[in-house]
C-alpha cells in the first residue's frame, strides 16, 4: 500500500529512427488522478501502454506494484462481429464474479444503462465508450488507465463522466492515469497535469480557477482570437438517450 | 442395424459436442482452416513415424502438436493474417512430408482416409477414447471460458487485465490439435473441419453471446449429425458428406429466418 | 537405366523379363499415389532417355499422359491387343459400367504373362543382339507364373466356398482367374466412401449367405469391413500394388494363398 | 447545378424494434457548412451514413444529385496491418491523379506535413483522424460528409482545422455535411445546425456571437454549473509536431 | 538438362508473377484459402461434366466461377468472417462432389486434385496458354490496381467515393479462379496457393506501399521457383514441395533480417 502504484522513471521508446519518447518519468499514487497532456503525436498512447507493459521501453525502468490491477481503456478497440456480445456480457467477461445489481448500477453512473442488452456491435461511438469506461470502473482496479475515454461523448456526458471520474479515486482507493485534449473540462477534476512532448515539458498541480476569465486564458494559449461562440438559445432540455421535454413547443434554434 | 448406427451417431455427437466451443473459438480466431491444416501436415508426421520407428499416431500427434506451437509463435511476432499463416504451415508441412516420404518409401500412406475418415466404422469400444478426449477437452473449454474469450475478444486488454493471453492461446491451439486429430481417425479431416466451423456460422444469426453460440452451435452440429445420418440411411449417401451437407443447410436455414436483424 | 516404369507390379513383371540383362527403373515410389507424386528431376531424365517406357496408361496414371506420347518408345500396358480387360462395377448390384475400365490389369496371370511377353518384345525389336535372352526370359516368367499358379487355382477350386466380399471392388482379374465369386464390395474405386444403408445391406448379406471372406488393401477399410463381418469371419489383407514382393509370381501367388486361406476350410 | 446537393426527405430507419430515425429531412446546399449535434446515440452516425449511401432507409426519400462526387471521413476506420501504406500512399488511392505538391499541400494544411511517408499504421490516433480529413479535403469533392473529424485532435488542431474546414466550401465550391459534438468551435464556422435526437428537434442559422458570455450559456445549457476551470499559464508555445520554444526555461504548470 | 529445364522454369515463373498481385490481395482480404478450396471444389466439377455430358475442364471451370460468385455473395451479406465462410463453401462443394460421384459411380474421376501438378512435365507448347492467361490477368489487375487496394483497404470507404467495389469483388475472385485453374493443371494446387500465399507473407516487413509488396512478391516468387528448380536438380528432390519449401526459407529470411521495424 506504501510507495506509487505505478513509477515510470526515465522511459525512452524509439521506432524506425525516431525517438518518441525521451526520458520520460512519472509517477502515479492511491487516490490522484494524473492527466497527461500534450498534441497529438507527442507520445501519450505510447508511454500509457509502456504504463500497462503493453510496450517494452527501449530504456528506463517502468515499475508497477506487485499484484497491481489494472483496468484499462485504450484510445481504439474494435471488436470481430463475429463474437456476438450484450453490453451486459462484455462487463461481465473479467476474472471478478459480479452481482447484476454492480453492472447495471456501472452502467447507470456512465449513463447508459438501458443498454445492458444490446448487442456491443450495433453501438453507437459515444455509446461505446461509456460501456468501455463503465467495464473499467466495474473492474474496481488500483489503476484505472484512460487513453482519450470521452472520444466520441456528447458534452453533456463528459461534464458528467469527468464528475464522476473525479469522485473515484476516493471511491475505491485507486489511482488513474488519463490522456485527454478536454483541457477545459480536465483541469477541475485533476490533481496533477503532465505536459508531454516527447520529452515532459511540464507539470505540477492546477490551480483550481471556478470563473470564466481564467477559461479564456487557456483559449488564449491557443491563440483563439477569431473565434466566435454561437448561443444555442435552448428551449427544451435532453437527457441522453432520448426524450426531449419541450418548454415551448416550436423548435427554437 | 441399430449396432451399427449408434455408435456412429454417438461418435458424430461425441466429436460435435467437443468441437462446438472449440469451433467458436475458432471462428472468432480466424483460424477456421485449423483441421484443413493439421490433416496436411499428417503426412509428415507419418513420415517421420517411419523415419524414428514410432507408431503412426505418434508421428501424427506430434506434427499436430508442432503446428500448434509454431502457430502460436508465428502469431505472437508478427502481425499477419492468421489465415495466411496457417496457409503457409499448411503447404509447408505437407511439403516436408512429400520429401520426407521420398526419402522414406515403402509404407503406403493413406492420405484419403484422414480426409474421409468413417463414422460408420466406428465400434463401441472406440467410444471411451472419444469420450475421454470430451471430458477433458470440454472441460478444460469451460474451466478457461471467460479468459479465453475476453482473449479472443482482444489480446491486448486480456493481456493488460492480468490474462496470461499467450498461454491461452498455445491452450486453445493443442486442444484444437488434440480435438483434429482424435476427431480425424473416425470422423476424417473433412468432416471434422465441417463440424468445427459450420455449426458456429450456422447459429451466429440467433445468438447474442458468446456462451448462447457455443450452446446453440453444439445442439446445431448434433442436428447435422443426426440429420446427417438419417439422409444417409435414408438415400445410401456417404455418411461425412451427408453430415456436411446437412450442416450447410443449418446454416442457409439461419441464413434466411432473420431477415432483417443483423449483429 | 532404358527401361523405367510406373508402379511396383509392372516393375516387377519388367524385372523378370531383363533379368541378368537390365535393371528397370521404377518411377512412383510405393505407397505414393499419383496425387502426392510430383516428379523428381532424375524421373524427368530417366523418362526422357529411357527407351522404354512401361506404364499402366492414362486411366491410371494420369500425370504422364501429357509427358509421353503413345508411340515406339513406350508400353501402354492398358492398350495391348489381346489384354484381358474388365469394366468396372457398380457397388450396389455388381452390374458393370458401360465404358470403364478397371486398370489392376496385372492381377490376371495371363495379363502379366501377355505383358511380358509384349515387354520382351519391344526389348528384343530394340536390342536384336539380346532377342533370345529376353525371349526366353519371358517364357521362362510365363513358365514359373503358370507352374506356381495352376495348383492354387486347383487347391481353391476344392475349397467348399468361393464368396468373398472387398472393400475396394479391386481384385476382379483375381477373382475371374480363381474362378471367385464377388457377394458385393463396400465401395467401388472411385468412391470414398458407402452409404449407411448399402453398409447395412452388405452386413446383412454376409450373414444371410454367410460369407466369412472379407478383403481389403492395405491402407483402408479395416474399420468399415469389421464393422460388416461377423465374429468369426477372416479379414485378408491383400496389396493389390504388390508393394512387399520380391518378384510377380511370388507377390502374386502371395495374394492367391492369401485369398485360399480367407476362404478358408 | 441547380438543387440541393443532397436531400433527406421523411427518412426512417429501424433496428431491433427501435425506431432510430424518425422523419427525419435535411438538405445540404452547395457552399453550406450543415453540422449534425445531438446525444450519443442520437442516430447521427446512422442518418450520415444514409446520406452516403451505405445503409436504406426504411422509408423515406435519399436524393444525391446525379454525378455527385462524396469525400467521407468515417467516425471510425481501422485498417488491416497486412496492407503497408504510407500516409502518401493513402493520400493518393483515389480515382483522380494526383500532384505530389498538392498531396503536400493537403497534409500541410491539417499539420501533418512531415508525415508523408510514415506508415498509416504506425499514427497516433489525432495523426491519423488529421491524415483522414486531408485525404477528404484532397479529393476535391462536391459534398463532404465528415462523422466527428476531429476526434482524437488536440486542442489547438481542432481550432486550426475548424478554421480551414470553414473556408472549404467557398474554395471548392462544395457543401459539408459534419457531426461534432465540440459546440463551441463548430458554431463559429456553420452555417446551419441540425440538432437530433431520433427527430430533428430543432435546426437553424447560429447565431455569430465572438464574445464569452454567450459561450458560457451555451455551457449553462448542460447544467455546467459546478463546472471548475484550469488556469494553464504557459511559458512556452507547442507548435503541433514537436518543438517546445521556452520563453522561461523552468516548467511552470 | 536445360530443354528440360527451362519450360519448367518459365512456367513456374508465369504462375509466380500472376499469383503475385493477386496473392498480394488475397492475403489483405483473408482468402488465403482460397486455392485450397478450389481444389476442393474440383471434384464436383468433373462429377457435374459427366452428369451434364461437357468436357470435365469445363465443369471444373464452372464449379470454380460458382465458388467465386458464392463467395462474393456471402461476404456481401453476412458479416461473417471470410476465412469461415471460404471454409463452409469448400466443405459443402467438396462433400457435393463425394455425393455427385456417388450417383455416377463410372466417372474416371480423382478425388483429390493434385497436390503437385507436373512443373517438370511442362512442355514448350503449353507455355502461351500460360502466358496468355498471365498477360490477361495482369493486364486487368494492374489496370483496377487503385481501386482494387481501395476496396481492399475498406469497401465502405471506396462504395462512397463511387468506388463499385461489388463488381471489384467479384471480378477479382473471377480473375483469381482463373489463375488458379490455370495454374493448378500445369503446378497443381498446393503449388499455386503457396505461390499465391508464401511470397506476400515474406516480402510483407520489407514493403511500405501496396504496390511494393506485389513487385517484391514477384521477385519473391520468381526467386523461390528458381530456387526450389535448382535445389530439386542439386539434390533430386521432388519439384513442386522443393519450390514451396525454398519459399518457406525466404519467409524465414524475411523474418529474422528486420528485427525491430514493425509495420
Ligand atoms: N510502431 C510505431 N512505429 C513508428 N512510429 C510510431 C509507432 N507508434 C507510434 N509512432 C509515432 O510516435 C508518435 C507518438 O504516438 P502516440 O500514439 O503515442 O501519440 P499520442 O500522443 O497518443 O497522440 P494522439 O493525441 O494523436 O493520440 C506518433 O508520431 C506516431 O506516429
Ligand atoms: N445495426 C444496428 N442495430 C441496432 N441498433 C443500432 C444499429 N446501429 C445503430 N444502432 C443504435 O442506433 C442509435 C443511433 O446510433 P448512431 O451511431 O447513429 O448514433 P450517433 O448519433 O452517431 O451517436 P454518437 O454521438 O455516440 O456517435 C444508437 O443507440 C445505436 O445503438
Ligand atoms: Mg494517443
Ligand atoms: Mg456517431
Ligand atoms: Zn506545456
Amino acid at each position: 500500500m506504501t510507495g506509487p502504484l505505478l513509477e515510470l522513471t526515465g522511459i525512452d521508446w524509439s521506432r524506425e529512427g525516431r525517438r518518441i519518447l525521451n526520458r520520460v518519468s512519472l509517477t502515479v499514487q492511491r487516490g490522484e488522478i494524473v492527466t497527461l497532456i500534450g498534441p497529438n503525436g507527442a507520445g501519450k498512447s505510447t508511454l500509457v501502454q509502456i504504463a500497462v507493459g503493453l510496450l517494452k521501453p527501449d530504456a528506463g525502468v517502468c515499475r508497477r506494484q506487485p499484484g497491481l490491477r489494472i483496468g484499462y481503456v485504450p484510445q481504439a478497440l474494435t471488436l470481430d462481429p463475429s463474437l456476438p456480445l450484450t453490453v451486459g456480457g462484455f462487463m461481465r467477461l473479467q476474472a471478478r464474479k459480479l452481482a447484476a445489481a454492480d453492472v447495471g448500477q456501472a452502467l447507470a453512473e456512465t449513463g447508459v444503462g438501458d443498454l445492458h442488452d444490446r448487442s456491443v456491435h450495433a453501438l453507437s461511438g459515444g455509446e461505446w465508450q461509456r460501456v468501455l469506461l463503465a467495464r473499467a470502473l466495474l473492474q474496481q482496479p488500483d489503476l484505472l488507465v484512460l487513453d482519450e475515454p470521452m472520444q466520441g461523448v456528447d458534452l453533456t456526458g463528459q461534464e458528467e463522466l469527468y464528475r464522476l471520474l473525479a469522485e473515484v479515486p476516493r471511491r475505491y482507493r485507486c489511482g488513474i492515469l488519463m490522456v485527454s485534449h478536454d483541457l477545459h473540462l480536465v483541469m477541475a477534476s485533476t490533481d496533477r497535469v503532465i505536459c508531454l512532448n516527447g520529452h515532459v515539458c511540464c507539470e505540477g498541480h492546477p490551480e483550481s480557477v471556478t470563473s470564466h476569465p481564467e477559461y479564456l486564458r487557456l483559449f488564449g494559449w491557443q491563440g483563439s482570437q477569431g473565434l466566435a461562440v454561437y448561443s444555442h438559445h435552448h428551449d427544451h432540455r435532453h437527457d441522453v438517450h432520448g426524450c426531449v421535454t419541450p418548454s415551448s413547443a416550436q423548435a427554437g434554434s | 442395424m441399430w449396432e451399427i448406427l449408434w455408435p456412429a451417431w454417438a461418435g458424430g455427437v461425441l466429436a460435435a459436442l467437443m468441437a462446438a466451443p472449440l469451433g467458436c473459438l475458432l471462428v472468432w480466431r480466424r483460424l477456421a482452416f485449423f483441421g484443413d491444416s493439421l490433416a496436411h501436415a499428417t503426412l509428415l508426421g507419418a513420415g517421420l513415424s517411419l523415419l524414428f520407428h514410432i507408431p503412426v499416431w505418434g508421428g501424427i500427434l506430434g506434427v499436430c502438436l508442432l503446428l500448434a506451437l509454431l502457430l502460436a509463435g508465428l502469431l505472437d511476432r508478427s502481425r499477419l493474417p492468421s489465415d495466411a499463416l496457417l496457409s503457409l504451415l499448411s503447404a509447408t508441412l505437407l511439403s516436408a512430408g512429400l520429401i520426407a516420404i521420398r526419402f522414406n518409401p515403402g509404407a503406403p500412406v493413406d492420405l484419403q482416409a484422414w480426409l474421409f475418415g468413417d463414422l460408420l466404422a466406428l465400434t463401441p469400444s472406440d467410444l471411451p477414447l472419444l469420450a475421454g478426449g470430451a471430458v477433458v477437452i470440454l472441460g478444460t473449454v469451460f474451466a478457461l471460458w471467460r479468459p479465453l474469450v475476453l482473449s479472443t475478444l482482444d489480446e491486448r486488454l486480456a493481456a493488460v487485465e492480468g490474462v496470461p493471453v499467450l498461454r491461452l492461446r498455445v491452450l486453445l491451439l493443442l486442444l484444437l490439435a488434440l480435438a483434429v486429430s482424435l476427431a480425424m481417425k473416425v470422423a476424417g479431416s473433412l468432416l471434422i473441419t465441417a463440424l468445427l466451423v459450420i455449426p458456429p456460422l450456422a447459429v451466429r444469426p440467433l445468438a447474442r453471446q458468446p456462451t448462447a453460440m457455443a450452446l446453440l452451435a453444439a445442439l446445431a452440429g448434433v442436428a447435422a449429425v443426426s440429420g446427417g445420418l438419417a439422409a444417409s440411411f435414408k438415400w445410401d449417401t456417404p455418411v461425412g458428406p451427408s453430415i456436411v451437407l446437412s450442416a450447410t443447410l443449418l446454416f442457409l436455414a439461419g441464413r434466411l429466418l432473420p431477415m432483417k436483424t443483423n449483429h | 537405366n532404358s527401361v523405367v516404369t510406373t508402379i511396383k507390379p509392372l516393375t516387377l513383371i519388367a524385372r523378370a523379363v531383363t533379368d541378368g540383362i537390365e535393371q528397370p527403373v521404377q518411377l512412383l515410389p510405393d505407397g505414393l499415389s499419383p496425387h502426392d507424386y510430383s516428379l523428381r528431376p532424375s524421373d524427368r531424365q530417366r523418362l526422357k532417355q529411357a527407351e522404354l517406357v512401361i506404364w499402366v496408361g492414362p486411366a491410371h496414371e494420369r500425370f504422364l499422359a501429357g509427358l509421353i506420347k503413345n508411340g515406339p518408345g513406350t508400353l501402354n500396358v492398358t492398350a495391348l491387343p489381346g489384354l484381358k480387360r474388365l469394366p468396372r462395377r457398380k457397388a450396389e448390384d455388381g452390374s458393370p459400367l458401360p465404358g470403364s475400365l478397371d486398370t489392376h490389369v496385372w492381377l490376371d496371370p495371363d495379363n502379366a504373362i501377355l505383358i511380358a511377353r509384349a515387354i520382351a518384345e519391344d526389348r528384343a525389336r530394340r536390342q536384336p543382339a539380346l532377342a533370345d535372352r529376353y525371349r526366353a526370359n519371358a517364357e521362362h516368367f510365363a513358365q514359373t507364373l503358370k507352374t506356381a499358379w495352376q495348383p492354387l487355382q486347383q487347391r481353391i477350386a476344392a475349397l467348399p466356398r468361393h464368396e468373398y466380399v472387398a472393400y475396394h471392388d479391386a481384385y476382379q482379374y483375381l477373382e475371374k482367374s480363381l474362378n471367385l465369386h464377388l457377394a458385393g464390395s463396400l465401395s467401388s474405386e472411385t468412391e470414398s466412401r458407402p452409404g449407411a444403408r448399402h453398409l447395412l445391406a452388405m452386413k446383412k448379406r454376409v450373414h444371410e449367405r454367410g460369407i466369412t471372406c472379407l478383403v481389403r488393401e492395405p491402407a483402408s477399410g479395416a474399420g468399415l469391413l469389421q464393422q460388416v463381418a461377423g465374429p468369426k469371419d477372416r479379414i485378408a489383407v491383400l496389396d493389390e500394388g504388390l508393394r512387399q514382393a520380391d518378384s510377380f509370381v511370388g507377390g502374386l501367388t502371395l495374394l492367391g494363398q492369401a485369398m485360399e486361406q480367407c476362404l478358408g476350410r
